[in-house]
């Protein structure tokens, strides 16, 4: 028995370390936050493969398992990848388009749809159908890397298979992940400013105050992840098996929250302007939180099943 | 116990109430950012105009001679009817406390009117690069010349220095000294010549905070409030009033509690602790006023004040983000309130530093 | 203008602080938890009157008003006075019985009756009647003093006026004032102990982690006493006066709870003993937080008002 | 990932299902009075003949040579089946380990199978009354003589030593030594003439905790377990399974909650909180465990663990206690457990040192 990533996931997770370390910068975030769709980063995307991740291998993808995925969404989040990444990998798989990351795929919602602005497909699953190319009706957000807006255009009904219920759950599920990587970024760059800023003759890092918060947002995001890997796990001996996508999101949001919270607090007025990075995964991390469903909507979902469940 | 507003009280609260309602501007743009600032002057103008500007202060300088409860009730009607932020507020409750307490005469007469009338906009000098909870390890340097104070050094997270006209704060006038010794509160012209101010973007995105730069930047005697070498305890004045009631006044969470009931979708217990706890801080500012005048306010009181106002402010905002749920990441009154509310627990001293206060002077814990 | 209690309250809080300095020590408080209904004790709180704060004074009470009446539950609270302090200083306005220390009211209750075991009388107010000499099947509890029992017994109908509302309103207010005076004696007894216990060569009051805790639990209990005083001022003007009681109730339940978890882990292992004092206040505080209705209940009453007065 | 168990696995869950189901005790008082302790044993010796005591530990010593896989099934299904606290847990969780670790060969022959057949009963001799947090700073000294050793001091906190016969723990060996230098670990039977034992009740009432006096007691060399004035580490590795899994098996929150879910009128969004963390809490060890095996074990990670699940078990009985509103002050199995879970973040190293640990060892935030 053992209960962790596979080798082939944390290998996936590495290679995408590497490819995001140049290829998505805090400037890279910026531009998106300008307009900017970053064409080139999502190059990078297609040709690392990542896109497929979920796709079969006769079709071109990757296909690999939803832990591979979830690993990609950490690493991704830990970047603040702008624009549909998690949202353009759970419907690729249902798609017949390419995956060298010329394709970006938004979700539509019945509201504004996030990443609007930045996709060349809208993905409407409701009605199992593909809007290409999008017309937006922006709207302003607080990330503006979102690029929420309202989609029209012209619709195809899609002929494969409609699996609206496995894309909701692996949004759900990727997005939790996703939201782990913002926090494990906003933790690093925490505990590098604390460590090195000094008031009072010391590091404030060494401040009880400051320590103990820290830790304790950072206990809420270490148990968070093992309830992502069992969502993504499958385990077909799992009673639970139907609700864990719930429960790793629900988890996901409020411990991501809670470090935004206490890093942007530890950092003081530096944390509090745009010209430091901070921000720009406090946002995202204040977005994605209440996306794919909020922590009590989805804590609601786990409360019926316990219920039936008996 | 005695909270009943006397006759001439209800009477003011209810002029104030009818001339706000009929001239608060709506929907504002936010005074942080250029074209904001020059709307909010026009209305800090029309105050001024109708003596409301500054309730508190003597008719000779604009005001009405109101007493701290007139002023309480004013506050409270001014957010009821949704008035907009002060963007005169670090001048006229920030360094107009001190002016009064430690201005000389000319100081009070040539400053406070321009003030009240918004020709003059202060901001405020405390904090450097290397100085923000650690207050007294600022550097900025006023070294004595022939008439004046030469100034060098950095300020910096000044709110509005962009916009604004004039800085109080301090400066280190004993190069010898060391931590709150040797320093000297200062009043600065931000066009004196050497003085350069850059603005940058607050959380929210808008220009709210600036830099400002000292080269030998030259400033008169008269620059001087208070005495020279005491500007500690001139600052810790002003700090006071800033973590007490002149910062937060009561007014603004009741009001934006009422806002909170409209808003569809809100876990109604949430609510109810909302009410509760907007009630409890007007309450216990009453409380606090009260004590004060009667010679019975207490140590670290203040710190009290604020740690419950920071904290209370970002409540109330999740709890209304979280009603709107996916919706709350655009762009709105709540978001926008969201982010300004983050600022509370780190401004105006950290709530850690608060913390340690309270620890410290109201329970008595041991510093070391 | 003034908000605060009048000099007369602070009197009375002041005479009754004297009074229990000596007549209610821990000792007394440990002798109730075996079985000691503590007559010298009431028998002192007699004398001095508190028993008839609010009882008119062509009575033989002091006709004091709700600020004397949550002075004097805060410092009985402070002294944790074993028995049904509030209970009766707010059935003997009701009830024509001594002012003498010799009456001790419970309140009777569908389920178990607190104070039941020390009770001379037991006041049924649903039914405004009165119940002497109770019969009580005691239970075990897990404060001892508290000597919860079903009671039965000779009843006598009362003829004055039924004022259910006024009792179960100042039941409520008086036990919130209560439980901030059981909180005050807690921090107190934290800060005495965390000055002189030395732990890696400092006092661990002086430890970030300490203060800081003891701080926002402080703040709690600092910002329910104005609730507590306007809900006993009942300023004819105040729309909201009928909820003044629970939300004073609520905050109090929630405030001083919480300073009984704190004061606990800040003693460490020697608060974990019955040996030391604190658990006598800490398991008071556990059981008035859900006595006289609990933090969500009140709340509830709250919400309900909010959502009317619309 | 491969959490399916393997056949044996299953196999080995299912045998102790069955056997547990059959024989676990209902409703046993409290091990930590002299009565219930007295019960306990009966039922840890019914354990010890079905070879179900300690399963992880080799059949010479009375176990079945159980995986830690296996043990975790083991201990998931004590606990659904209504399993009481095992008394002898101080001896088989944590002083075993460090038997297995340092122990001679003799050692572990003699006292390990007394020790599974709750012949012998241990406990701890950690804390001393100015030595709580701060375990370094203990004074129990312990003298060489001629064959052996006079110990001379004072433990407290010791858990049920009333009811014990053996006691382990740190004993300064070195005089002149400071701090976490010149401290042995030494197995001293409380029977020994020069040691007294005085208990005294714990927070819910039960005699849980002692006091350990020694006067001049003697123990032979052959009670040193591990190098003498390598105390210290011989300690801390202990200290680790205590703070790790073996302290706290997972299946004991996952059999709370099911626990709860039986509950009227509790609240639903806590309850499905209550679950996902309990949930997470057994998936964490899951991980922790898999990580040590496969030699990436994390520092501070024992902490972490600490920190949840002393949180965890009191939030599981507040939820409870709530429900139970009026009557939460009754004696009951939830106010008792919750009694008993307040210990949770003061014993074993309190969560303020964990949190200390975690920040700097995990995180890397500097020690001052």
């Amino acid at each position: 028995m053992y209960f962790g990533l596979p080798d082939e996931a944390v290998a996936l997770r590495e290679g995408l370390r590497e490819v995001l370390a140049t290829a998505c910068t805090p400037a890279t975030i910026r531009g998106a936050w300008d307009g900017d769709v970053c064409e080139s980063l999502w190059k990078e995307l297609g040709s690392f493969g990542v896109a497929g991740i979920l796709v079969p291998e006769d079709r071109g993808g990757l296909g690999l398992d939803e832990l591979s995925f979830v690993a990609a969404c950490e690493q991704a989040g830990y970047a603040g990848v702008p624009g549909p990444f998690v949202e353009t990998l759970v419907s690729l798989p249902e798609l017949d388009l390419p995956l060298d990351g010329s394709a970006r795929v938004a979700i539509k919602r019945d509201g504004a749809t996030p990443y609007a602005g930045t996709a060349t497909h809208v993905f409407a699953t409701r009605t199992w159908s593909l809007i290409h190319p999008p017309h937006v009706d922006a709207l302003e957000t607080v990330d503006r890397s979102r690029q929420l807006g309202f989609v029209t255009g012209p619709s195809t009904e899609l002929r494969t298979p409609q699996r609206q219920g496995l894309v909701e759950r692996r949004g759900a599920l990727g997005t939790a992940a996703f939201l782990l990587g913002l926090a494990r970024r906003q933790v690093d760059l925490t505990v590098a400013y604390t460590r090195q800023r000094t008031q009072f003759g010391v590091p404030i890092g060494s401040f009880q105050a400051v320590k103990h918060a820290l830790v304790d947002a950072v206990v809420g995001t270490q148990f968070a992840w093992p309830a992502v890997l069992q969502a993504a796990a499958h385990d077909p001996r799992d009673v639970h098996a139907s609700i864990r996508s719930s429960a790793a999101k629900a988890m996901a949001s409020d411990a991501a929250y809670q470090v935004s919270r206490v890093c942007l607090q530890a950092h003081g007025a530096i944390g509090y302007t745009v010209e430091y990075d901070l921000h720009l995964f406090a946002k995202r991390t204040w977005a994605l939180a209440n996306d794919w469903g909020t922590a009590e909507q989805h804590r609601a979902v786990v409360a019926r099943h316990l219920r039936s469940e008996g | 116990m005695y909270l009943t507003e006397s006759e001439s009280e209800q009477a003011f609260r209810a002029e104030a109430r009818d001339w706000l309602r009929a001239n608060v501007p709506l929907g504002l743009p936010s005074g942080d950012t250029a074209d904001g600032f020059a709307l909010h002057l026009d209305w800090e103008k029309k105050l001024y105009d109708a003596r409301w500007a500054v309730v508190s202060w003597p008719q000779a300088y604009g005001g009405r001679g109101a007493s701290v409860w007139e002023w309480l009730a004013f506050e409270e009607e001014y957010y009821a009817a949704g008035g907009p932020q002060r963007v005169t507020q670090n001048g006229i409750f920030l360094l107009a406390p001190t002016l009064f307490g430690f201005g000389t005469q000319e100081q009070q007469d040539t400053l406070l009117p321009r003030m009240a009338s918004a020709q003059d906009l202060w901001c405020q000098g405390w904090s450097e690069p290397g100085a923000g909870s650690d207050l007294a390890a600022l550097t900025s340097r006023a070294d004595k010349v022939d008439g004046g104070w030469r100034i060098n050094g950095q300020k910096t997270w000044t709110t509005r220095g962009a916009f604004c006209t004039h800085l109080f704060g301090l400066f280190r006038t004993d190069s010898a000294s060391e931590r709150h010794h040797g320093l000297t509160y200062l009043l600065v012209a931000l066009d004196t010549p050497g003085v350069t101010v850059r603005g940058f973007a607050r959380l929210d995105g808008d220009e709210g905070f600036a830099e400002v730069f000292f080269e030998d930047a030259f400033v008169p005697d008269s620059a001087v409030l208070g005495g020279v070498g005491t500007g500690w305890n001139v600052a810790m004045a002003t700090a006071g009033s800033e973590r007490g009631l002149t910062l937060r006044s009561p007014g603004r969470y009741t009001a934006t509690v009422e806002r909170l009931r409209t808003v569809s979708g809100i876990d109604e217990d949430r609510l109810a602790q909302a009410w509760m706890d907007a009630e409890a801080y007007r309450l216990f500012t009453l409380q606090q006023v009260s004590n004060e005048q009667a010679g019975r306010g207490r140590a670290g009181e203040s710190s009290l004040n604020k740690l419950f106002w920071s904290e209370l402010d970002i409540r109330l905002h999740e709890l209304a983000l979280d009603a709107l749920g996916a919706d709350a990441e655009l762009e709105s009154p709540w978001s926008k309130g969201f982010q300004f509310a983050l600022a509370g627990p780190i401004y105006a001293g950290t709530n850690e530093v608060q913390r340690n206060i309270v620890a410290e002077r109201l329970l008595g814990l041991p510093r070391k």
